[in-house]
Parts: structure tokens; C-alpha cells; sequence
């Protein structure tokens, strides 16, 4: 019965949207309000405002650069949280770990794995710097960074993936890319501009290009390495095996 | 009412109602937070089709392409933030789930509600 | 800022001299405890004195003004001193002095809580007298009603919880009502609710209806206070499960609170030439006069001795209220008189019923056969103002009946001299036999037993008796030289000469 | 200011919105490869999407899932945002899979009936 | 406002954030001092507030382009009086808060937890000034995740099977409603073209697509009211603010819901400028009447709580039912009424739940007949809980009295009689719940045992914070007028 309402309810949503949708101006049209509004201004302007090829890393840096400081900042609260709910493993506890047993690791598993993920941290590394050239960016290189790092994981198990990515090189890491932001903001401050602002009124126009780019590449680069430790260590605190937890202090 | 034209929202919203259901029908708590990812990225695909332009090209210059031709890149900004936020949300979630399973032995909501009733 | 005030920190004096207690009470060792009581007494006196300091000023007509705050334009917590608001502010500074000392010793437990709420009711009910509007008042009167609940239920025994909890329903009820009469007043009434206009609205300000609702929200309001049937409810139980000096301070002044909120609302608000252009204050008299008459019915059937007081109270407090409905000179000038007169008369019997409680341990008249005898002067001064409560003449009660009937006259109304006559009877029926059975009834005067003999050694307790004879004297003093300068009529004529140009 | 700025880049006004809803039918019909792409790769959206939400086995819907985002991703490299497919091939189908996967390691593979 | 003041707003938002990242190498050096600096933190983002009063003008506000770029092109924050006079009640509530969780929290949280307890209290401060002064409305978006997030997981901080439940239910509730924002979001900027709410209420007025506005605004204000708990929406607040931490319960239930409220007021005056556009009339009717069953609701179900904690968070549903009451009223007073009730309710209800965390701190007693005659042993917890209950009445002359009258008045003068009776029937059901509490309190005798005769109150550290929340509801009775005339100004500034 309660399933029926609610089917029926949603049905009705459902019906509601789509007429919504249907009024709503014509996908990809060049005169709808979302082509004719702002975003001309980013895409003329954006390479020469921001030093990025790539617009849309444009305006995640420099644009909307505070949108994305709440951004890391989210991804840094996410790891806040689940580490107050799961709690942090012990420095250097390896039992408390699990084998993510139930995958097949053979060798040739192994071996094309130990292989592969230096590529792709390479790869990922590449993401990263040409951010701004091409597609690609902080965050996606440092989710490509994580991703090998638990596929290193899965397969290699928690002792030794703890060993190479230890707590002690992880907790440092994880506050960078919010610190780096906000440094970098409060630099453009000093600079004698707003929060955030890259370009800095007080030094001369001719070096605009290459602060901005450099300011740009440190972002992506604490953003990168922040995200990537970030989901290392939720992961590493999800697979912890229960119990280990302190003692109430 | 004619869908044809904006079919990527359409689509887009028939998800976002499917997520919906599942998070509030599905019992299991997992099944809940699959649904909750459909919602978030149905919405992302709102989004990005918005920002979609008829025969545009990647917002990357470089390559030759008129600016007026590319694609808003706006969307896709507001996006990638919003990834992160989901990604965050469901580490957040699935953690709980965890504590939850640890604690109740059992992922079924009604069975957790069901003790909430013992215990209350 | 009211034209020809005179901006004076004076008004803002008595409001904090009570405070003095509140600190003595936190201040002093417990070593001593009297000491405390008595710096309470002393502030109470002080509060008493710098009122009568006033006295001249206002008799020469001066307002004083003070401005504590001021929420926005036209809505401002700020005290304003002016012959009616003095004159309620004198009668209840007289009796929180006396009643202070009497608590002095029958108090006897938890002093602290007592005292200290005790001070807090003075300083509120003080600012509600001087208070310049009717946000002020409002802030005041809240405060002082959930002040006084502590006094209710001091005894803390079930009776006593239970009063005190039908006590708070009915207060924030009462409140709320209140609360959006002021909010009606003060939207439709062009957003000032000052006291010093005698008459605010009008009918170009505000429609018809909403002047209606305005009153007769208001007139709900206070009437909880003022206890007009069927409002009532508290007070029968407030009265007796009290401590005496409270229900004396609670049927003296506190009552009177909404009585006089009722005044100011007929007086300040509307103003008699907007009461008689709606023409609804009948309504309220007839409330008044069904309340005079069921409250003296309902007096003669209880046994509790207090109990049959508080309704009594609820009766006379009805008296102020058909003094100000009936629309004419006298009656009002009743009315504003009867407020004191009544404060006298009913303080002075709930104490005499708290000495016989204290001595004796009698709650019941059944139980009261010779008490005369035992307690003498407690009787006599009891009789006088039970006599006086009658009406007879030289008392203050004649005075105010008096013109109570001149003012129904003057109305052309004469029925409600007819009911004034009728609830006179009743008070007789159920006062005189309080005083027959006192006085002419002992223990086996069936039997031709001779009666005891007069002794005066139980009421030895200076602190309890001071008070209730100097209430009784006054009784008949004011209602001899009436109009002595001070007393009530001299400031109450000059108000309704005010009122009635 | 906002205004002068918008008016400084002209669009091309050729194509209103009323001309445009005909137009976009004949470019939809006209290439019909990119239209059944695109209309194929929503259907499998939805389809996928029922599949992940109606499985019963808990590592089957999770895997359904990974493969609805990468869909997802498709989608959104056809809709030209290569960012976004990018980062959806690695967070959507990558991290947050395994954080399916290693939730159900810790807790049970089955939905209880 | 010039020279260095500019930058003060947004260093108060990013202040904590940078605090929150450092602070785990502080507790890598001192586990110990934790707490004071996060306190630091939050102090001095609280002194760069007190730095700008009266740089803000009662009337208009102060733009600030962060990264210098010009409104619809980059974010701006818009920090008018009524956004600045909330970031200063959340930044001084959160500290008090704060300060009490230090001698708290170490009973309910475990050793290694407590570093992460404390950066996301920060996190959630700090993305709750964001929230009340960002003017790019998908910057609020994401400061209102950061908000959800970090609320969540404070709920569940202790790890107690009750606390794991409430903060999942509270998720499932939660998450959704974000992403009905975020799509409520999409719906505006596709028919507008910008995310700037100062352009985006140019734009609404101008542009055609009246539906999708429509369903634009009613997603976001449904989003809005799930986050708020208004009534029918509000299932998952009374098991989260009880169960959470008692200086978490008073963070949730003081500032949390009373900011998402205000939001919902942002977005109809700022983005959809109600007056202009009629887009907006149904939905707020429906709001207003979801307010008024809210008010009813809540009151009544606080009467029959028996857990106290359960009690103040019925009656958190209930006074968000008088905010929206508040606001929907569409004039200045209501407006100002519900703000000065986001400050009041706000002080009131986390003194509340300060007091109530020393009852369970000293004593574990939970439920309401368990405090009978506490008084006599802790008598300074159990004054400021009568404060703040007076408050909660809006008796006079606290700050609720003052709320209380705006938002009556501003009912009237709206013409909604009856939604002025029932924030008055609101008054009266708050009076039958606090006054139950002080009587017991006060007036009576508990059982053998139940309470020593001899004063043992909670340690200073934490009677402080909540004596200093329950003078703060007199002192903001009492002195009402600094702030209310500019606060008039400025909401009429804002509906105009």
C-alpha cells in the first residue's frame, strides 16, 4: 500500500519535471539565456585573464576560485568525518588492517599491476600540471592518484600499500590542498588585490602571465596531492578492522 | 509536450525520480546510497546538458576553435565541484554504514527502526 | 517626551529601591538572618518614603518622566509619573510596606525566597504604576504576575500547587490576550500606546471593529487580574493557599493591577468620549454587577475563612470596574476611590485572618466560636472592616459606595444602585455571622456557660498586630477626613476632573 | 556594465529560437548516427540504472553501478566536456566503486528478504 | 567600506577553514591544545567581526568580489546588516559552544576522535558564515554541503548505536535535499544564464519561463525546508539534536536549521524578489501554512516529551514554524522578527542544551521528572535554563519578547490574523513546557537520593559559556534598540 503512494508520487513528480522540462528553452540552442549570458566573456577572455587554455580549469581557479576552496574544503570535512566515525588507524598498527581478500590475485595480476601503476601515476602526475593546457586537473589527477593507489591496494593488500603510503606522509598531505588555497588567497592580499586574486596589482603587468600560471600550477598541484591522500586515507579508514579503535580517553 | 528536443533532461529527471524511489522505497541502507549516486549524477547530467551547445567543441582553446563555438564551460565547473561533493557525501554514508552494520548486525532499515522502537 | 513633563530620574527611584532587599538577601551572612529581613523592611520603607516625597509635586499637578529604552519610534520602555499612576503607586507601596512587616514574623520558612519575591513584585508593580505606556506596563505586569508565583505557592503544600498551577494557566492566558491587544492597539491605533492623552483612538483612526476588539481584548486581559467573572478561577484557590500577607498584598494590589490596566485602557486609551461614542460599556457593567452579586452568593456558602474573603475581594474588585463602566463623573471617582478603599479594608481582614491563623490555627469559621476572647483586638479591628465592607457609615467603604450610587444616578441608571443595595445585604450575610459567632458564641453557651474572660497575651506579636491596627484606624480615619491631602479623594478627584473635563 | 559587456560580443543572430527548434530537428534527423548514439547511450542509462537498483545481490549493483558511470562518462564526452568524463571514469567509476566494494567486504553481500 | 575592512568578511569565513586544516599538526604536537586553538581560531574571526560594526550600513550592503572579478564573472559576497548580524551570533554561539565541548566532549568521545571533532566544529562555523553572506548562489550550494556534511558526522561523533541511527537518518534526509538544491539550481540557471544572485533577481524579472521559475523556486524552498525541519519534513531533527553531544545539540538546534531558514528568506527576497515577480505567492502560502502547522506541532509534541533533550528539540520545530511565520508575514517587521528570533531562538535554545549537557555531564539524568528539586544541588544550571526558558516564552523583557512582538506584529499588519493567534497558542504551549521543567526544577522534592543537599555544579569552564548564553537572551531583551532600527532598515532594504 505505502509502496503504491509512494509509486504514485512519484509518478506524479516525475510527470511534473518532465512538463518543466519540456518548457525549459531548447537543448543546446546558441540563443538560450545559459549561451548569451555570462559565459561569452569567459570564453573570449579566459585565456588572456586567466592563462589557461583549458577554460574551464579557468574558472575553477581563478573564476570560481572560491567555489573550489569550498570544494576541497568538502573533500577535507568528508575525511574529518569519516574519520570521526570510523576513527584513524594507529601510526604504523599494520594488524589492524584486513586483506581485501575475494579478488583473484595471481601473478600475472601481480606483475601487471606492479607495472602498470607507475604509468599511471605518471599519467595522473601529467593530469595534473597541464591542468590548464588541456582537459584535466587538481582533483582529477588526485582521484587518478587514488585510484592506483587502491588498486595497488586491492591487490597487494593493506600491509604493504600502508607501508609505501604510511600514515606519516599521509596526514601532513591531507590539509595541503586547503592550506595551499588559502595561502594563496591571502597572498593576493598582500598583493594588494582581493582574496584569491591572482593576478597582484602590485607587481608589474609584464609578470602577470607567469605569476598567474605558477600560482595556478601550485593550486593544482596542492589540490592533486591533497585529493589523492585524501581518499587513500578514507579508504584506509574504511577498510580498518573493527575494534581497533583508542580507548576512551 | 515534446520531449525531443531536450531529451538529455528528460532523461535526467526520469534518473533523478528513479534515484528517489530507490532511496526512499529500497530497504537496504546500501541500495539507498546507490540510489543517492544516480540522483546526484542524473542532476550532473541536468547540468552539463544545459551547458551543452549544438555542434560546440570542448572549452579548450588551442585548437583552432571560435570561442562562440564551444560549449559552456561554466556547467562543467560547477560540476567537477559538485563530483566532489557526492564522492564526499558517499564516503560519509558508506562509513556510517559500516558503524551501522557493526552495531545492528543488519543493513535492512526496517529492522533498524523496528529496535528503534524496542529501544524507545 | 509628554508635554509638561518634567524629565526626572525620580520615577526610576522607587522602581530599584526594592532591589535593595534582593541584595541584602544575596549580600548578608547567613548569620543573620533578621538583620536581612529587616534591610528588606527598610527598603520597602524607603520606597514608601520617596513616594511620599512626590505627594506635593504631583498635587501641584508636575509629571515626571524617565526614558529607559527605546525599541523603535513610538514603542518605548519609559516611566512617566503622572496624579494616577501616583496615586496607585502610593496605595501599593503603603501596603508592601506593612505587608513586608508583617512577614517579618510570620514567615517562617524559606524567608529568602519569600523576601526576595516579595521585593521583586514591589519594584514591578511599582513600575507599573509609573509605567508611560502600554508596552511598559505590559513588560511590568508580566514580570510582576510570574513574580508573585513564588508567593502563591509558598507553603508548597498540594493546595498550594495546585492554586499556583491554575494560577499560571490563567496568567499566561491572560498574558497572551494581552499581548495581542497590545499588537491590535498599537497597529490600528496609529502605532503609539502613550498614557498621557486621556483618549488615543478614535474612530477616524481605527474602524469600529477593531476598536471593539481592541477593548474587549484588553477588558479579557485584565480582566483575569481583576478577577471579573467568569475570570475569576484563581483567585478563590490563590487566596487561601497563600501565606496571609500575601493574600493580602494579592486582593490589595495585585487585583488591583488589572484593575487598573482597565483604567488606564477606559481612561488613557479610549478616553470616556470614545466610550460613550461606542457605547459598549455597558456590556462591562453588567459583567461587573453579575460578578458583585454571584461573588457575595458564592461568599456566603464557604466556611474557609479566607476562602469566603477572596470572594468577597473578587466582589468589590468588581465595584472599581462598574465605577469606571458606568460612564459618569461620580461613578468613576468611585471607582478610582473604592481602588484604595478596598486595599485597606481587604489587607486589613486577610490579616486579622492571618493572626488567627498564626495564634490559633482556625482556618474554618465554624471552628471560630469565642475567638473574640482570645484574639480581641484582632476581632474588633476585623469587625471594623468587615462593618466597613458593609458600608456603614463613618468608613471608607460608605465614602466609596457613596458615590458609587451618585454615579449610577448620574448615569440615569438606577438599578445599579438596586444591585449596589443587594450585594451591601449579602455582605452583611456573610460577614456578620464571622463577628456573631466571634464574639456572642462560645464553647457551651448552649449550656448558660458565662463567657470567657478577654485575654490579651496571644497578641503580644507587635510585628503582626502594628500593621492590622494601623489598617483598621485608617479605615476609619480616611473615611472620616476624607479629603485630607494625601488621602485617596484628593488625588482621585483631581484624576476624574482630569478624565472629565 | 554587465550589459555593455554581453552586448560587446554579438552573437550570431541567425538562428532564433523559433527557426533553431526546426533546425535542431533536421540537425538531429539529418546526422542520424549521433542521434541513435546519443539516444542509445541515455537508454542504456535508465536501463542500467533499473538493473543497479533492482539487483538483489549488492556486489552485482555495485559493479551495475560502475558501469552506469561509466556510461555517464561516455555521455558527457559526447556532451564535450572531456573534464567531466574524466573525472567521472576516475571518482564515479573508480573510488567511489571501491568504497562500495570495501563497505560490502565489511558488512554483507546480500539484501536480507 | 574601505582599506582593510573589505577583507574582513571573507577572512572570518576562511579563517576557520585554514584553522581546521592545521589542526591536525597541532594535535600531532599537542594533543591538548586542540581545543584553545581552534577557540583562537574562531576569536579571532569573531574580533574581525566586532572590527566592522558600523562599517555596515543599516541600508544596502557591501559587495566583495573575491579574486577581483566583477559580479556575474566571479563570486561575490553580499554582506548586508541582516547577513552580518547573523555571522556575529554564529560566530559568538559557535565559540561559546566550543568552549563548552572542551571539558565535555572528553566524557562522550573517543581519545582519537576529538581532533576530528574539533576541525569539523570549525568547518561547520565557519561554512555557516559563508552561508549567511555569499550572494553567488551556488557558492551558498557548496557552503551548504560543507554544512550538511560536517552536521552529520558531528551527530554520529560519539559512536553510539543511537547516535549512528539519527545521524543516517539525518543523511538519507539530508542528501537528498541537496541535490533537490542543486537541481533547483540548474532549473534557474537555465532559463537565467547566471548564479549572481543580485543578476539573477534582475533576471528573473525580465525572462519568460515562468514554470520552470516556478519549479525552480518550489524545489529549492522544499530543499530548504527539509534542511530547516518545517513541519512535515522535519522527521529526522528530534532524534539528531537530542542524541548528538549537548554543545553539538545547541550548534544544531541554535544555529543550524534557524540558518537554513534563513535561507529560504534569502532566496525569495534576494533571487526571486518576491514584490516583482508573482512567481513566488504559492509557494510561500503553502510554506507559511507548513510554518503554522510546525508551531502547533512541535508545541504539542514538546508537551509530551519525557526525554528533556527530545523536548527542546520539539520545541526547535516549533520556533522555526514562528521564523517562517516570520517571513512569509512580506514586511519589514516580520522579517526583522524572524531574524531577531534566529538570535534569540538561537541563544536561548543553545543555553538550553548547555544546561541540559550539564545535567547529563554531572548527573546522566535524561529524562524530565529526573529533575525534581535539582535545584538544590545544581542551582546555577538550573537559573540559567529558567533565563533561557523565559526566553523560549518570550516573556518580557527578554530578547523572545522582543522577537515575538515583530513577528505578531508583523502578522497583523500582513493581515494574517489567525497565523498571529497561532504564534500566540505557539507562546502558550511553550509556557506549558518550560514552565513544567522550572516547577520541577524549583517548586518540588525528588525522590531519596536523586539530588544532594549541598551546591555541585558543573566546573566553571562550562557554567560560563551557558550563564553568559542565558544573561546574553536579557541583554538582547533589554537593549534591543541598538539593533533593531538598523535591523528594520535593512530587511526593508531587502524586501524592496
Amino acid at each position: 500500500m505505502k509502496r503504491l503512494v509512494s509509486l504514485f508520487f512519484i509518478g506524479a513528480l516525475a510527470l511534473l519535471l518532465l512538463y518543466v522540462v519540456s518548457r525549459m528553452p531548447p537543448m543546446g540552442d546558441p540563443g538560450n539565456p545559459t549561451a548569451t549570458r555570462v559565459v561569452p566573456r569567459y570564453l573570449e577572455r579566459a585565456e588572456e585573464e586567466t592563462h589557461a587554455r583549458n577554460v574551464v580549469t579557468g574558472i575553477i581557479i581563478n573564476y570560481r576560485g572560491f567555489d573550489t576552496l569550498g570544494e576541497v574544503t568538502v573533500i577535507y570535512c568528508a575525511l574529518a568525518a569519516v574519520l570521526a566515525v570510523l576513527g584513524r588507524e594507529k601510526r604504523g598498527r599494520i594488524r589492524d588492517y584486513v586483506e581485501l581478500s575475494g579478488f583473484p590475485s595471481s601473478v600475472i595480476v601481480r606483475t601487471m599491476v606492479a607495472l602498470v601503476v607507475p604509468f599511471i601515476l605518471l599519467f595522473s602526475l601529467y593530469t595534473i600540471l597541464h591542468g590548464e593546457i588541456s582537459p584535466g586537473g587538481g582533483f582529477q589527477g588526485g582521484a587518478v592518484i587514488g585510484a592506483s593507489m587502491i588498486i595497488f591496494t586491492t591487490i597487494y593488500g593493506l600491509h604493504l600499500s600502508s607501508v609505501k603510503v604510511s600514515q606519516g606522509l599521509r596526514s601532513p598531505l591531507e590539509g595541503s590542498a586547503v592550506i595551499t588555497f588559502f595561502l594563496v588567497g591571502v597572498l593576493g592580499l598582500f598583493g594588494g588585490g582581493n582574496f584569491l586574486t591572482y593576478a597582484w596589482p602590485k607587481v608589474s603587468q609584464a609578470l602577470h602571465p607567469a605569476l598567474v600560471t605558477w600560482l595556478t600550477v601550485l593550486v593544482e598541484v596542492g589540490i592533486g596531492l591533497g585529493g589523492a591522500m585524501v581518499l587513500v586515507s578514507i579508504l584506509f579508514a574504511m577498510v580498518r578492522e573493527e575494534g581497533a579503535d583508542e580507548p576512551l580517553a | 509536450m515534446n520531449l525531443w528536443p531536450n531529451l538529455h533532461y528528460a532523461v535526467a529527471m526520469v534518473l533523478f525520480c528513479i534515484g528517489l524511489y530507490t532511496v526512499i522505497m529500497r530497504r537496504n541502507i546500501i541500495k539507498k546510497i546507490i540510489g543517492l549516486n544516480i540522483m546526484e549524477t542524473s542532476v550532473f547530467l541536468f547540468l552539463i546538458s544545459i551547458g551543452y551547445l549544438e555542434g560546440g567543441a570542448a572549452p579548450v582553446h588551442g585548437h583552432g576553435v571560435d570561442p562562440s563555438r564551444m560549449v559552456n564551460p561554466l556547467p562543467q565547473s560547477l560540476i567537477l565541484t559538485a563530483i566532489v561533493v557526492a564522492v564526499s557525501v558517499t564516503a560519509l554514508a558508506l562509513s556510517l554504514v559500516i558503524l551501522l552494520y557493526r552495531q545492528f548486525g543488519t543493513l535492512d532499515v526496517s529492522r533498524l527502526f523496528r529496535e528503534e522502537e524496542e529501544a524507545g | 517626551m509628554p508635554e509638561g513633563a518634567t524629565r526626572s530620574v525620580v520615577p526610576l527611584i522607587p522602581v530599584l529601591l526594592p532591589w535593595i532587599s534582593l541584595v541584602a538577601i544575596l549580600l548578608m551572612p547567613r548569620k543573620a538572618p533578621r538583620l536581612r529581613l529587616w534591610l528588606c523592611f527598610a527598603g520597602s520603607a524607603l520606597t514608601f518614603l520617596v513616594v511620599i516625597l512626590m505627594l506635593p509635586g504631583v498635587l501641584d499637578g508636575k509629571t515626571y518622566y524617565f526614558k529607559l529604552a527605546s525599541i523603535v519610534e513610538g514603542l518605548e520602555i519609559s516611566l512617566y509619573v503622572d496624579t494616577m499612576g501616583y496615586y496607585f503607586a502610593l496605595v501599593l507601596a503603603f501596603m508592601w510596606m506593612l505587608a513586608t512587616l508583617y512577614s517579618i514574623s510570620y514567615i517562617d520558612h524559606k524567608h529568602n525566597r519569600f523576601f526576595a519575591f516579595l521585593a521583586l513584585c514591589g519594584s514591578f508593580l511599582i513600575g507599573c504604576a509609573f509605567s508611560r505606556n502600554m508596552f511598559t506596563y505590559f513588560i511590568f505586569y508580566e514580570m510582576m504576575t510570574f513574580g508573585s508565583y513564588p508567593l502563591i505557592i509558598h507553603e508548597e503544600t498540594t493546595m498550594a500547587r495546585r492554586a499556583g498551577y491554575k494560577y499560571l494557566v490563567y496568567a499566561i492566558a491572560a498574558g497572551t490576550v494581552l499581548f495581542f491587544a497590545i499588537i491590535a492597539n498599537y497597529f490600528w491605533g496609529g502605532g503609539v500606546l502613550n498614557f498621557e492623552k486621556w483618549g488615543l483612538l478614535s474612530l477616524e483612526a481605527a474602524s469600529r471593529a477593531a476598536l471593539l476588539t481592541i477593548f474587549f481584548t484588553y477588558i479579557a486581559g485584565f480582566g483575569v487580574k481583576a478577577a471579573i467573572m467568569p475570570l475569576h478561577g484563581w483567585v478563590p484557590d490563590a487566596h487561601p493557599a497563600a501565606p496571609s500577607p500575601a493574600s493580602a498584598l494579592l486582593s490589595g494590589v495585585i487585583l488591583k493591577a488589572g484593575a487598573f490596566g482597565i483604567m488606564r485602557v477606559i481612561f488613557n486609551l479610549f478616553g470616556i468620549g470614545l466610550m460613550k461614542e461606542l457605547g459598549v460599556h455597558w456590556i462591562v457593567a453588567v459583567f461587573a454587577c453579575i460578578t458583585i452579586v454571584m461573588a457575595s452568593v458564592f461568599a456566603l456558602t464557604q466556611d474557609n475563612l479566607k476562602r469566603r474573603l477572596a470572594y468577597s475581594s473578587i466582589g468589590q474588585v468588581s465595584y472599581i470596574i462598574l465605577g469606571l463602566a458606568m460612564v459618569s463623573q461620580d461613578g468613576a471617582l468611585g471607582g478610582v476611590m473604592h481602588l484604595a478603599h478596598h486595599a485597606l479594608m481587604k489587607a486589613c481582614l486577610f490579616l486579622c485572618a492571618g493572626v488567627i491563623l498564626a495564634k490559633t490555627g482556625k482556618k474554618n469559621i465554624s471552628e471560630m466560636r469565642g475567638i473574640g476572647y482570645q484574639l480581641p483586638v484582632t476581632m474588633i479591628c476585623f469587625s471594623v472592616c468587615a462593618l466597613a465592607m458593609m458600608g456603614t457609615p463613618p468608613s471608607v467603604g460608605f465614602i466609596s459606595k457613596w458615590l458609587l450610587g451618585s454615579g449610577a444616578m448620574q448615569a440615569g441608571l438606577p438599578v445599579y444602585v438596586v444591585i449596589l443595595l443587594v450585594s451591601s445585604l449579602l455582605n452583611a450575610a456573610y460577614f456578620l455571622p464571622i463577628i456573631y459567632t466571634a464574639f456572642f458564641r462560645w464553647e457551651g453557651d448552649e449550656e448558660g456557660a458565662h463567657h470567657p474572660k478577654l485575654d490579651f497575651s496571644a497578641e503580644n506579636d507587635r510585628l503582626m498586630m502594628g500593621p492590622v491596627v494601623l489598617l483598621a484606624l485608617l479605615v476609619l480615619v480616611v473615611g472620616i477626613w476624607v479629603t485630607v491631602p494625601g488621602f485617596p479623594y484628593s488625588l482621585a478627584s483631581r484624576v476624574v476632573n482630569l478624565v472629565f473635563p | 556594465m554587465v550589459r555593455g559587456r554581453e552586448d560587446s560580443f554579438p552573437l550570431p543572430t541567425r538562428r532564433g529560437p523559433r527557426r533553431f527548434r526546426r533546425s535542431s530537428w533536421e540537425v538531429m534527423m539529418g546526422s542520424s548516427w549521433d542521434v541513435t548514439l546519443n539516444v542509445l547511450l541515455l537508454a542504456l542509462l535508465v536501463v542500467t540504472a533499473l538493473l543497479a537498483v533492482s539487483a538483489r545481490d549488492l556486489l552485482a549493483a555495485v559493479i551495475v553501478f560502475a558501469v552506469y558511470s561509466l556510461i555517464m562518462a561516455l555521455t558527457w564526452q559526447r556532451l564535450q566536456a572531456p573534464d567531466l568524463a574524466l573525472t567521472e571514469a576516475a571518482v564515479g567509476a573508480g573510488v567511489t566503486t571501491v568504497l562500495f566494494v570495501v563497505t560490502i567486504f565489511r558488512t554483507r553481500r546480500r539484501e536480507e528478504e | 567600506m574601505s582599506g582593510v575592512f573589505r577583507h574582513f568578511p571573507v577572512l572570518m569565513i576562511t579563517l576557520p577553514i585554514a584553522g581546521a586544516a592545521l589542526m591536525p599538526f597541532v594535535s600531532y604536537l599537542r594533543r591538548e591544545a586542540v581545543p584553545w586553538v581552534s577557540a583562537l581560531f574562531l576569536a579571532v574571526s569573531g574580533v574581525l567581526g566586532l572590527l566592522l560594526v558600523g562599517r555596515i550600513p543599516p541600508d544596502g550592503c557591501v559587495g566583495y568580489q573575491l579574486g577581483g572579478w566583477e559580479p556575474p564573472f566571479g563570486i561575490e559576497l553580499k554582506v548586508d546588516f541582516a547577513g552580518y548580524f547573523l555571522m556575529m551570533v554564529v560566530c559568538g554561539i559557535s565559540l561559546l559552544a566550543l568552549l563548552y565541548s572542551r571539558p565535555y566532549i572528553a566524557r562522550e568521545v573517543r581519545g582519537g576522535r576529538i581532533t576530528a571533532y574539533y576541525v569539523l566544529f570549525l568547518l561547520l562555523s565557519a561554512s555557516m558564515m559563508g552561508f549567511v553572506v555569499t550572494g553567488d548562489i551556488f557558492n551558498l550550494f557548496v557552503f551548504m554541503e560543507i554544512l550538511a556534511l560536517s552536521s552529520y558526522a558531528l551527530v554520529a561523533v560519539t559512536g553510539n548505536r543511537n547516535a549512528v541511527r539519527a545521524a543516517f537518518k539525518y543523511l538519507l534526509m539530508g542528501a537528498p535535499s541537496s541535490i533537490m538544491v542543486l537541481l533547483g539550481i540548474g532549473f534557474l540557471y537555465s532559463v537565467t544564464g547566471t548564479l549572481n544572485m543580485a543578476d539573477l533577481a534582475a533576471r528573473v524579472v525580465e525572462t519568460g519561463y515562468r514554470e520552470v521559475l516556478i519549479a525552480s523556486f518550489a524545489v529549492l524552498v522544499l530543499a530548504f525546508m527539509v534542511k530547516a525541519a518545517i513541519f512535515p519534513l522535519h522527521l529526522w531533527l528530534p532524534d539528531a539534536h537530542s542524541i548528538a553531544p549537548s554543545p553539538m545539540s545547541a550548534m544544531l538546534s541554535g544555529l543550524v536549521v534557524a540558518v537554513s531558514a534563513f535561507a529560504i528568506a534569502r532566496i525569495a527576497f534576494s533571487v526571486f524578489t518576491v514584490h516583482a515577480s508573482g512567481l513566488t505567492g504559492t509557494t510561500m502560502d503553502a510554506l507559511a501554512a507548513a510554518g503554522a502547522a510546525a508551531v502547533l506541532f512541535g508545541g504539542i509534541m514538546a508537551i509530551y516529551q519525557r526525554d528533556f533533550k527530545m523536548m527542546i528539540a520539539y520545541s526547535t520545530i516549533s520556533h522555526m514554524g514562528y521564523v517562517v511565520l516570520g517571513f512569509t508575514a512580506l514586511n519589514p517587521e516580520g522579517l526583522t522578527g524572524a531574524v531577531y528570533h534566529v538570535l534569540d531562538h538561537g541563544i536561548a535554545k543553545a543555553c538550553l542544551f548547555l544546561c541540559a549537557g550539564n545535567f547529563i555531564y554531572r548527573k546522566g539524568y535524561r529524562r524530565i521528572n529526573q529533575l525534581r528539586g535539582a535545584w538544590r544541588e545544581m542551582p546555577w544550571t538550573c537559573f540559567a535554563f529558567a533565563l533561557a526558558a523565559w526566553s523560549v516564552i518570550g516573556l518580557p523583557p527578554s530578547a523572545g519578547f522582543i522577537s515575538k512582538w515583530y513577528l505578531v506584529y508583523g502578522n497583523v499588519k500582513a493581515g494574517r490574523v489567525p497565523y498571529a493567534v497561532i504564534l500566540l497558542i505557539g507562546a502558550i504551549l511553550a509556557a506549558v513546557y518550560c514552565f513544567r521543567i522550572i516547577y520541577y526544577m524549583f517548586f518540588q522534592s525528588g525522590e531519596e537520593g536523586a539530588w544532594r543537599d549541598q551546591v555541585m555544579d558543573v566546573p566553571v569552564g562550562m557554567l560560563a559559556p551557558t550563564w553568559i548564553l542565558s544573561l546574553a537572551t536579557l541583554f538582547f531583551g533589554v537593549f534591543s534598540y541598538f539593533f533593531l532600527d538598523s535591523l528594520l532598515k535593512a530587511t526593508a532594504g531587502l524586501l524592496s
